[in-house]
């Protein structure tokens, strides 16, 4: 059975980027200030169809704010953002959500109060935006898709808990089932594993890796684990105080001395977690 | 919310209905006295004078709420009255027997719903005979709404607002004048003594509206020029734009409409700005002891109307002279009797007389017996018209004279020569 | 042109009153988030201390500053102790109740002890001064000078005082704060009581130039807010500017239009209060950072 | 304790009892007209259990807002206000029957709901709380003014018609169904979204939910059930000024009452409602000066101690899941539903 109970695609290609095809979200000259101090400064950047991207940076490099600006939680001072050709920049959030672009959060964003098995039904609104719909019962397809994640994400012991109750890490998996629920075209996955043990880890990476393949999901993934960037990742994006710092494969990431200069500067670090 | 936490807290809910329903049950005939939910205080001083039976009179007045002090003057003089039919003049006299007299009190928190609720309540709970007003219009208008439902009499002495009389109400007797007459024997005297302009404010309520109304026709009829109008709203903290601009119109006569707080802002505004009409007529403050209290040596020269003062020079058979019935009630009450006071009292006295000229406790004979009442009390004349209101009584007008309170019109009444004009703040 | 001059001249001293009024208010309100719905109770305490003093013991009002001020921060002090503590950290709808409770129980505790009759206590600064055909009472200006005073004073303790400083970083970051060893109870408690002091001490001011009664708090606390709300969080010049400015157009309104204007000017100030809350959530002049907006 | 829980779970009591509760309550008033001479049932009693039911209404509207979307309404009174001056206002001076004035009241304040709410929707927390106290305040002065449509401070007399009964019935009608639409609300992805914007607005945003259309959705809802509530208060009343119409502690009463039920959840306004107004009935008699006084200190003890309410009391946080209500009763229908839950929870 299909584990995510997701509607098999047509369309499911392979994993491979293609750069010459036009970009699935792009970014031009995105600026953002706070008061006189640019949390982004003029980025570009584009994510192909089908790819999964890493965007990594020191902390404060403004990758949050990019997300934010991405999802139109932010209004960007400057420039323009593009999803599936669409123009976004003066978007609403939850238009941007319904034309296909979900997240999670770097500090956990689950409605406490509500039950898994809620969190994961609201996070797909069948009715879209009608407004009469939302009497209606949910299609018995978004309960079996809510089945699904919730099995696949390992919650399905805790389906009835209150959302408040569960630990970090099943918090974030939660997330991540809700981020998943209304079948986005891509999802942007703010450090997806923090808190979430090692075994699990490996799991989600196989589950991204298989939704990238097999249903044709594009990631872009803020994370710190450089392991889970590289075996993931076919390009790499590198944010540092704002600014795009150098872009391309994992590997020359890892060797691009500015890189590695914006991340250890005078004091050397650790180079298993970034 | 679940399905399941509604069955859980039913329990619960039923106790709390059956509390309820329990606590109006007990309005069973056969226990009148019984103690049911709201009932605060019942009132009878009953002494070994061998009366048959009791009548039972019901008013819900403030205890609390905004009108928290009005309210126990208004119950003071309804007690002064009830321990004297009780007490002294021996229960009140129907055909040939004697009944005592019992007042179910509530407290209305000043709250219109609660009144009405509570006039009900006394009417067919505790099933009293007849019904003593609330203080102020607005929780008489609530409370008379009822009783005229259920053809029970409300005769009240503390809702001077003219649209109460303006319903069609046949069960609805007030002793007191009604709010558009207050300023009448005021601007009478001063348009007498020269007056010739006028400036009114008064609060946006029911009441005062009446009042400022009245003042603005009174002043028509007596040739005084209106020159200004303002409305200012309840709990109004500042009235100095008022004053500024009634300063600048020089009126004769200032006329300020509105409850006693008002009254203490206006003297003070005009004090602060220099305003100094010829004459300053307020219409709730400058009669109560304690304006003069309050506000010193300002308060002199301020004519206020009254409903009554004990230096009246009306009396009767029951209370005997206004002095005398002053002196009974600061016995009783430790204090000197407002106009509320005894318009309470005269209140329930007109209720008695009523009572007695119809030999029974019959709504319809009371009802016809209040309607040919027509005699002079302490408190002066009572003459219901048709509406109910008393059309005998002119208002009174009362001056501040060197801190004294001293009636100083209409003339039949009057025991002092009006001051006027009124110097000006800085040269006293 | 007199007219205006004189409703300028009334507004200001409205004005004054207004923002000192409303300083405890908008400070407990940046510094510890909470809303202080018995606000209007503590300036009507304040204001019977004085009529206590003034009346029965013959004293003069505006001194009766000196008994006011430490008593009623020792009632601030023991109230945040005892009671505000402990909503401090809660959903802000549990300090409005909280508060809101203490009003019920102040008024109605004041009208059982001193009875439901306004009082007025009496200044030997009353009268007024005249300046061409424009009168100045004598008794606002007193009122206005103490409440410049008292804003300067408040404006020098927090900017230069250690205590000062540390509530000022209290309101900013708790957090960090409590880290540079700040003991964040102390500070609350020190906030809270100066702040109720304080408003006691506008009751003070008021006392003589308006009758006070049981029941006067619910509409001055309804002013501080909609003050609070055009003045930012705890800025005293914005407190300052803010009274002034709900005091002008009180006035204005009422002076210059007929018939309904002081009805118009009370309904100003809810409507200001409405229309820059929606428009400008961190208020007209700045101050605190605004608790809840983003 | 344990046993009785479980003779009541397992004999499936609630339904039953609430049925009965209602039923009781509409035959309540038919002694009067079977045995008129024994006066079981008094008008004061009917008027008492009609406020009742008004004040359930009100505060299961005012829980719309504040306890479900967690927009804490300071100004709900606001709605009552204009239902009562528009149904007022077309009695008195056009000389409307009751029934379309009553429409009229309800329709305005749903109008007003959508004006107002989409300006200070927009506001957050206390902001919120804060713009709508201030509308409320401006309102009433704004009807004052307007004296030549509303009677301004001297207020609009209604024609009186004191019929207890049916006003009873009318309001018992009008709670049991907002009450039940609040439950079945609750119930549909509306309902829960409502949650979802108190739990986390912006993270509601995100995922797809348009906060906006909800809230003032929701907004407009409740003022217009409140404002039906304020046209028949009006009518009941006869007499309508906007000192009595728009009283300040009538939204903090039910805020009040719907925290001591339980905010947020459906039961809690009737509960709160209930107990408040038996227990003011208490103060009264035993406390007479000092009722408002004991009243705050109740209020502070309550808001202290049982910040969830009698609800929150009455749950037992493990056993309390919404989600597996809302999958398996939409799945499988009520009675199979309460079945499954109580067999999950004995396990």
């Amino acid at each position: 059975m299909n584990p995510f109970a997701l509607p098999t695609r047509e369309a499911a290609a392979p994993s491979a980027p293609h750069p010459e095809a036009a970009p699935l979200l792009e970014g031009r000259n995105v600026t953002k200030f706070f008061g006189g101090l640019a949390a982004l400064n003029s980025v570009d950047f584009a994510v192909y169809p089908n790819e999964i991207m890493g965007l990594i940076g020191p902390n404060g490099s403004g990758k949050t704010t990019l997300f934010d600006c991405l999802t139109r939680v932010q209004h960007v001072s400057a420039g323009e953002i593009y999803f599936k050709g669409v123009d976004i920049t003066d978007y609403k959030p939850y238009q941007v959500a319904h034309l296909g672009l979900a997240r999670t959060f770097q500090v956990i964003r689950v409605y406490k109060k509500l039950t898994v098995w809620e969190n994961m039904l609201l996070s797909r609104q069948w009715g879209g935006l009608s407004m009469r719909k939302k009497f209606h019962t949910p299609p018995a397809e978004t309960e079996d898709r809510a089945r699904g994640l919730v099995s696949f994400l390992l919650l399905d012991r805790v389906m009835d808990e209150q959302a408040g109750n569960l630990s970090g890490g099943q918090q974030r998996l939660l997330e991540i089932g809700m981020a998943l629920m209304p079948d986005p075209d891509l999802i942007l996955l703010d450090e997806a594993t923090s808190g979430v043990n090692p075994t699990l880890i490996e799991e989600i990476k196989d589950r991204i890796r298989t939704l990238n393949s097999q249903y044709g999901k594009a990631f872009l993934l803020v994370e710190h684990n450089i392991h889970f960037i590289s075996d993931l990742c076919s390009r790499v994006f590198v944010l540092n105080y704002g600014q795009k710092l150098a872009e391309g494969s994992p590997d020359e990431i890892m060797e691009n001395e500015d890189v590695i200069e914006a991340y250890f500067g005078a004091d050397g670090g650790d180079d298993d977690d970034w | 919310m679940s399905v399941r936490r509604i069955w859980r807290i039913m329990p619960l809910f039923i106790l709390a209905a059956l509390l309820m329903a329990a606590c109006a049950a007990p309005a069973a005939p056969s226990e009148p006295a019984a103690s049911d939910g709201g009932e605060q205080t019942s009132e009878a001083a009953v002494s070994d004078n061998g009366c048959v039976g009791t009548i039972k009179l019901g008013a819900a007045v403030s205890e609390t709420g905004k009108y928290a002090r009005e309210g126990k003057d208004t119950r003071q003089g309804y007690n002064t009255w009830l321990d004297w039919v009780n007490k002294e003049y021996g229960g009140v006299k129907v055909g040939g027997d004697c009944y005592n007299v019992e007042i179910v009190y509530y407290d209305d928190e000043g709250d219109p719903d609660t009144a009405a609720n509570l006039a009900e309540k006394l009417i067919t709970d505790d099933e009293v005979d007849f019904l003593l007003g609330p203080y102020s219009s607005g929780l008489t208008m609530a409370a008379s709404a009822i009783s005229e439902k259920y053809n029970k009499i409300m005769i009240e002495g503390n809702g001077a607002s003219e649209s109460l009389f303006e319903r069609g109400f046949k069960n609805l007797f007030a002793v007191l004048t009604p709010a558009g007459n207050y300023t009448q024997s005021a601007l009478k005297a001063l348009a007498d003594q020269g007056a010739t302009s006028v400036v009114i404010a008064y609060e946006d309520t029911a009441f005062p509206s009446s009042v400022g109304a009245g003042a603005q026709k009174w002043a028509e009829e007596y040739g005084l020029e209106i020159l200004g109008v303002e409305t200012y709203p309840k709990d109004v903290a500042d009235v100095s734009a008022i004053m500024t601009k009634f300063r600048d119109m020089e009126p004769d006569v200032f006329v300020g409409g509105g409850h006693f707080n008002d009254a203490l802002l206006f003297v003070r505004a005009a004090q602060e700005l220099g305003f100094s009409p010829k004459a300053m007529v307020i219409t709730v403050g400058p009669s109560n002891p304690k304006f003069v209290e309050e506000v010193g040596d300002a308060a002199n020269y301020i004519i206020g109307p009254t409903q009554w003062e004990a230096t009246m020079s009306y009396q009767d058979d029951y209370f005997g002279s206004a002095a005398d019935y002053a002196a009974r009630y600061e016995g009783m009450w430790g204090e000197p009797p407002t106009y509320q006071a005894a318009e309470s009292t005269a209140t329930a006295l007109a209720l008695q007389l009523a009572i007695e000229a119809a030999g029974s406790l019959d709504s319809d004979a009371v009802r016809q017996a209040l309607n040919d009442l027509d005699v002079m009390t302490f408190y002066g004349p009572i003459n219901f018209d048709e509406t109910g209101k008393n059309a005998g009584k002119p208002m009174g007008a009362i001056q501040i004279q060197a801190g004294a309170i001293n009636v100083v019109a209409p003339a039949d009444a009057a025991v002092s020569e009006l001051e006027y004009p009124m110097p000006a703040w800085d040269e006293r | 042109m007199d007219q205006l001059s004189q409703a300028a001249i009334n507004g200001v001293m409205l004005g004054g009153f207004y923002a000192v009024m409303v300083l405890g208010f908008s400070i407990i309100w940046g510094v510890m988030g909470v809303i202080n719905l018995a606000h209007g109770e503590f300036v009507m305490v304040g204001a019977y201390i004085t009529w206590l003093l003034s009346k029965q013991l013959g004293w003069e009002p505006f001194a009766t500053v000196i008994v006011v001020f430490p008593v009623m921060f020792a009632v601030g002090y023991a109230l945040q102790h005892g009671l505000i503590n402990r909503v401090i950290d809660r959903p802000y709808l549990i300090s409005l109740l909280v508060t809101y409770g203490l009003s019920i129980i102040i008024a109605n505790a004041t009208k059982i002890i001193f009875t439901a009759t306004p009082r007025t206590v009496d200044t030997a600064f009353s009268g007024f001064w005249r300046v061409g055909d424009v009168t100045v009472p004598i008794t606002k200006t007193i009122v206005l000078i103490a409440a410049l005073i008292i804003m300067s004073g408040l404006h020098l303790f927090l900017q230069y005082t250690r205590l000062g400083k540390s509530i000022r970083a209290a309101a900013q970051n708790r957090e960090a704060a409590r880290i540079v060893g700040i003991e964040i109870k102390y500070v609350y408690a020190i906030t809270f009581a100066i702040c109720i002091a304080l408003t006691a001490v506008a009751g003070t001011l008021v006392a003589p130039t308006q009758p006070i009664y049981p029941f006067m708090g619910p509409p001055l606390t309804l002013k501080a807010f909609a003050i609070t709300a055009m003045a930012g969080l705890g800025s005293i010049p914005g407190a300052l500017m803010g009274g002034i400015v709900l005091g002008l157009v009180e006035v204005l309104i009422a002076t210059f239009v007929p018939g309904v204007g002081t009805n118009l000017g009370i309904v100003s100030s809810f409507v200001i209060l409405v229309v820059v809350l929606v428009t400008r959530p961190q208020g007209l002049f700045g101050g605190l950072k605004p608790a809840g907006a983003h | 304790m344990r046993t009785l829980t479980e003779i009541w779970k397992r004999y499936k009591l609630g339904p039953l009892v609430l049925i009965l509760l209602v039923l009781f309550l509409f035959l309540l008033p038919l002694p009067r007209w079977l045995a008129p001479e024994r006066k079981l049932v008094s008008n004061s009693l009917l008027f008492s259990l009609t406020q009742l039911f008004m004040l359930v209404t009100l505060a299961s509207d005012w829980n719309m807002t504040g306890g479900f979307t967690g927009y804490i309404d300071f100004g709900h009174a606001v709605f009552f206000g204009i239902g009562a001056y528009g149904a007022g206002v077309m009695m008195a001076k056009a000389g409307w029957p009751f029934v379309p004035a009553l429409i009229v009241g309800a329709v305005a304040a749903a109008i007003f709901a959508v004006l107002i709410g989409s300006a200070t929707l927009r506001l957050k927390g206390p902001y919120f709380s804060i713009a709508m106290l201030g509308t409320f305040v401006a309102m009433r002065e704004i009807v004052r003014v307007l004296r030549p449509i509303t009677g301004g401070g001297s207020g609009l007399t209604l024609p009186p018609y004191l019929n207890r009964p049916l006003f009873y019935y009318v309001t018992l009608i009008l709670a049991v169904l907002v009450v039940a639409f609040v439950w079945w609300l609750r119930r549909t992805q509306f309902g829960a979204t409502l949650v979802a914007i108190r739990e986390d607005e912006v993270g509601a945003e995100m995922r797809g939910i348009n906060t906006t259309l909800h809230k003032i959705t929701i907004f407009w809802i409740a003022a217009f059930f409140t404002g039906i509530v304020g046209a028949l208060w009006a009518y009941q009343n006869t007499f309508i000024d906007p000192d009595v119409v728009f009283f300040e502690s009538r939204t903090i009463e039910l805020v009040m009452m719907t925290m001591l039920g339980g905010l947020g959840t459906v039961a809690g306004p009737v509960i709160g409602v209930t107990v408040i107004y038996w227990l003011r009935d208490i103060l009264w008699s035993n406390f007479l000066q000092f009722h408002l006084l004991v009243e705050g200190v109740l209020l502070i003890v309550i808001v202290l101690f049982f910040p969830e309410g009698i609800m929150g009391l009455l749950n037992d946080p493990s056993a309390t899941s919404l989600g597996r209500l809302w999958g398996r009763y939409l799945g499988e229908g009520p009675k199979d539903a309460y079945q499954s839950t109580e067999t999950e929870t004995s396990v």
